[in-house]
């Protein structure tokens, strides 16, 4: 059986585990303190970059798939309500959801000024149509009519169809 | 601290995570756990420290002989937390190592 | 026939609290996005379940100890302490994501912004904690949300495309339009929607303080291997209604409202109330199941007196975690993220923290110290072990996948 | 025994089967011969803050003496009153014994108790 001596911790030992010895903290805190710094400044650097050709492609892009989901689910509703499968607060409920989705894009598109002109080119292919569903889904919304309700219903499957065209194009 | 001076009432956190190292000054570990015995006045006395290499003292319930599978487990615990692991007993034992930190 | 009944209930109960605001919306954006390709994931995470819930409830009912109970025993209280954190950050967020789901579903029949049903539902929820016979309503919400059926003839009166389905089911992998990423993406957030730990914590919870016996074994057996899987099919026609209306038109899912879309397509305006009842009935039961579990969790731990049945005067601590519990999901909604979203990011921490509780209850179930001869045999460690390597794997790749995505958006 | 494994971390239950508390550490005291015996559980945060130790251990045990509200030490449990340890540590006493933990009488006294229906059982 072996006997045991005396021995100063942490000589030739592995580390106490965390926060045993003051050193260590300090240590690991400084590790820490600049493994946060570089993660602050790399987000920072990758939020205020401006966008180059690519990532306004990307966000275009998913403005576009956002406003063909908007425009495909308020033709889904409008068609919902001319069959009478849906009641009104579920409705109403609904095209709130497809404009929140609407808007949203919207916004991220008109917010990020495109760096070249292809990019100022895909915007302007892009803006009037999702306009044309903003339009169109307010009308569905408001629509007291059935005749109302079928043109907005019309108008929302044409920008859809056109807006899918525009993402398979651009892929 | 020699054995004998270890002042009482003694918490086993106090122990627990001693370095220990033999005679001729090598290394055997820490304490990973302390065994006990139960004595005629049904006192349960430290009979010896379990004293494991490993870093990590929590052996998963796989010291025991109860524990046993999944095989796959079993084998990383011994490869991992039970390497080295030592029964050294209270009579041998001369002194514990410092202990680095500051209790109460 | 008394035993009989109870069972039927049991199973009842297991099937429609199986879903809750996870599985919705994992299964109708998958459905929506990639078609049924992520079937064969959302088997992977029953069968998990299955096997997690199956040997923590023989823990449990053994042993008299519910899950974070070991986790601090066998882990120690430094890494323990860890996983409480971690448990209970992914715990409370689903406890708002929850919350949030029962205040969109009145929304869909009210008109009134789900914000403003928010505080009512979190005060409700806690009346509810407080002092309402638990069991009671914990079946009346369970049965409740079985109108979730409501998806299955649905998807029958769709008349659905079976065959590009099949094509979908047997070769997995992203459709036109989608990459890998995002399909293992939600891949990973599917899996964790069907294997959520405060299932878990709830079930072994339940066993220990209705004192199971080894006569209950078989009990909560047949409630996991039938009511789990029964519960599973629900939310495999949640995906595959939404893959039959949404796909093929190329519309992706983010609103509560489009869930219940399919529902009123097939089978009009009944079949649409009875969608949104069986949203709110599985997302508030889902609340509870939530609120308890952060209580049972610190508690727990802590080696508090804790549970359903005591009166609060005698469970203070534990009824002070519930209250901070349920104000602190309240106020995770109040900052008006988006209900859909907060159960996208309690999915994928949910899949980070999973190994944490499984790994111990994996060891624990092996113990013969504890279970004699109901310890794992086998079959159950080789299920237990490939589950363990899965639910490592998911929880590794759970936040690259997210910032590499973009949280899903490619 | 080991004290790791069988004691430290364990659920302690009075003789009706109710929670005390959790085996936060345990207390050593040395015998005539100098070999040191269990004495006594220490429960509450204090102990088990002590335990973790570092800064986390330090926060932990100086909340829960900033919540004990007095100047009591940790809760120590005799060992002689353990009657039985299997997966739980077994008292032989009812917890009423026991002094009852601050944290939990001063939540009920000025939270949970305040709070109508707070003596019903569900």
């Amino acid at each position: 059986m072996p006997h045991c001596t005396e021995r100063a911790a942490g000589e030739d030992w592995p580390a106490w585990p965390a926060g045993y010895q003051p050193t260590v903290t300090l240590h690991r805190l400084a590790i820490v303190a600049v493994a946060v710094l570089l993660l602050w400044a790399g987000f920072a650097v990758s939020v205020t970059a401006p966008p180059d050709r690519s990532d306004y492609r990307r966000t275009a892009l998913q403005v576009a798939a956002s406003a063909h989901d908007a425009a495909g689910t308020g033709a889904l509703i409008a068609h919902q309500q001319l069959d009478g499968d849906v009641f009104g607060t579920f409705a109403d409920a609904a095209y709130d959801d497809a404009t929140r989705t609407l808007s949203g894009a919207a916004t991220r598109l008109t917010g990020e000024p495109p760096p070249d002109d292809a990019s100022a080119a895909l915007r302007d292919g892009l803006l009037p149509l999702v306009q044309e569903a903003v339009r169109a889904l307010g009308d569905a919304a408001r629509a007291t009519s059935r005749t109302a309700l079928r043109a907005a219903l019309g108008v929302l499957e044409d920008v859809a169809a056109r807006l899918a065209d525009l993402i398979e194009a651009n892929r | 601290m020699r054995r004998e001076h270890l002042e009482t009432p003694l918490r086993v956190s106090q122990i627990l995570r001693r370095p220990v190292t033999d005679r001729g000054g090598r290394t055997l570990g820490r304490v990973a756990d302390v065994e006990t015995d139960r004595d005629a006045d049904g006192r349960e006395r430290v009979v010896a420290v379990v004293v494991t290499a490993g870093r990590w003292g929590r052996l998963l319930g796989y010291e025991r002989d109860e524990a046993t599978g999944p095989w796959i487990l079993e084998q990383l615990a011994r490869a991992v937390l039970r390497r080295r692991t030592v029964r050294v007993s209270w009579e041998d034992l001369a002194e514990l190592g410092e202990e680095g930190r500051t209790l109460g | 026939m008394k035993r009989f009944l109870a069972v039927a209930l049991g199973i009842l109960t297991a099937i429609g609290g199986f879903v809750d605001i996870g599985d919705i919306v994992a299964n109708a954006e998958a459905g929506a996005r990639f078609g049924i390709s992520h079937a064969w994931i959302l088997l992977l995470g029953v069968l998990g379940i299955c096997s997690y819930a199956e040997m923590s409830g023989r823990v449990a009912t053994v042993s008299g100890r519910p899950v974070f109970d070991l986790v601090r025993e066998r882990l120690g209280p430094r890494v323990a302490l860890g996983n409480l954190a971690g448990s209970l950050f992914v715990t409370v967020l689903t406890l708002g994501a929850e919350i949030g789901g029962v205040g969109l579903a009145l929304q869909l029949v009210t008109s009134v912004d789900y914000l403003l049903w928010v505080p009512v539902v979190g005060f409700v929820l806690w009346v509810v904690l407080w002092r309402a016979k638990f069991n009671t309503l914990e079946n009346v919400f369970g049965l409740t949300g079985l109108v979730l059926i409501v998806f299955i003839i649905a998807f029958f009166r769709l008349d659905p495309n079976y065959g590009e389905l099949w094509h979908q089911a047997s070769r997995p992998g992203p459709p036109h339009g989608e990459d890998w990423g995002t399909y293992w993406f939600m891949a990973v957030a599917l899996f964790a929607s069907a294997m959520t730990p405060y299932e878990v914590f709830f079930f072994s919870s339940g066993a220990v303080e209705e004192r199971w016996t080894a006569k209950d074994l078989l009990t909560s057996r047949i409630n996991v291997f039938v009511g789990f899987p029964l519960g599973g099919l629900l939310a495999f026609a949640l995906m595959v209604t939404s893959a039959t209306v949404f796909h093929p038109r190329d519309v992706s899912v983010d609103s509560l409202s489009q869930v219940a879309m399919p529902a009123a397509i097939a089978l009009g305006k009944l079949g649409l109330a009875a969608a949104i009842l069986g949203f709110f009935a599985a997302t508030f039961g889902a609340a509870m199941e939530t609120g308890l579990s952060s209580a049972y969790t610190v508690a727990q731990y802590f080696g508090w007196a804790w549970g359903k049945l005591r009166r609060p005067r005698e469970a203070a601590r534990f009824h002070t975690v519930l209250i901070v519990s349920i104000l602190v999901g309240v106020l995770v909604l109040m900052t008006t993220i988006d209900p859909i979203q907060l159960t996208e990011y309690t999915l994928v921490f949910s899949a980070v923290v999973l190994p944490l509780t499984y790994l111990p209850i994996l060891v624990v179930a092996n113990d013969r110290g504890y279970l004699g001869e109901r310890a794992n045999g086998r079959f159950a460690n080789a299920v237990g072990v490939l589950f363990l390597a899965i639910v490592v794997v998911a929880a590794v790749a759970a936040i690259p996948l997210m910032i590499v995505t973009r949280m899903g958006a490619g | 025994m080991l004290i790791g494994f069988d004691l430290l971390d364990r659920q302690i239950l009075d003789r009706d089967g109710e929670p005390v508390g959790k085996v936060d550490d345990v207390e050593l005291d040395a015998g005539e011969d100098g070999v040191p015996f269990v004495a006594a559980l220490l429960v509450g945060q204090r102990a088990l803050g002590m335990r973790i130790g570092g800064r986390l251990g330090r926060w932990i045990a100086g909340v829960a003496l900033r919540l004990s509200l007095d100047e009591r030490p940790a809760a120590r449990i005799p060992f002689d009153l353990v009657a039985e340890i299997d997966s739980a540590v077994n008292l032989s006493v009812r917890r009423e014994l026991l002094a009852d933990p601050p944290l939990e009488v001063w939540l009920r006294d000025h939270v949970i108790g305040r709070i109508p229906g707070a003596d019903d059982a569900s």
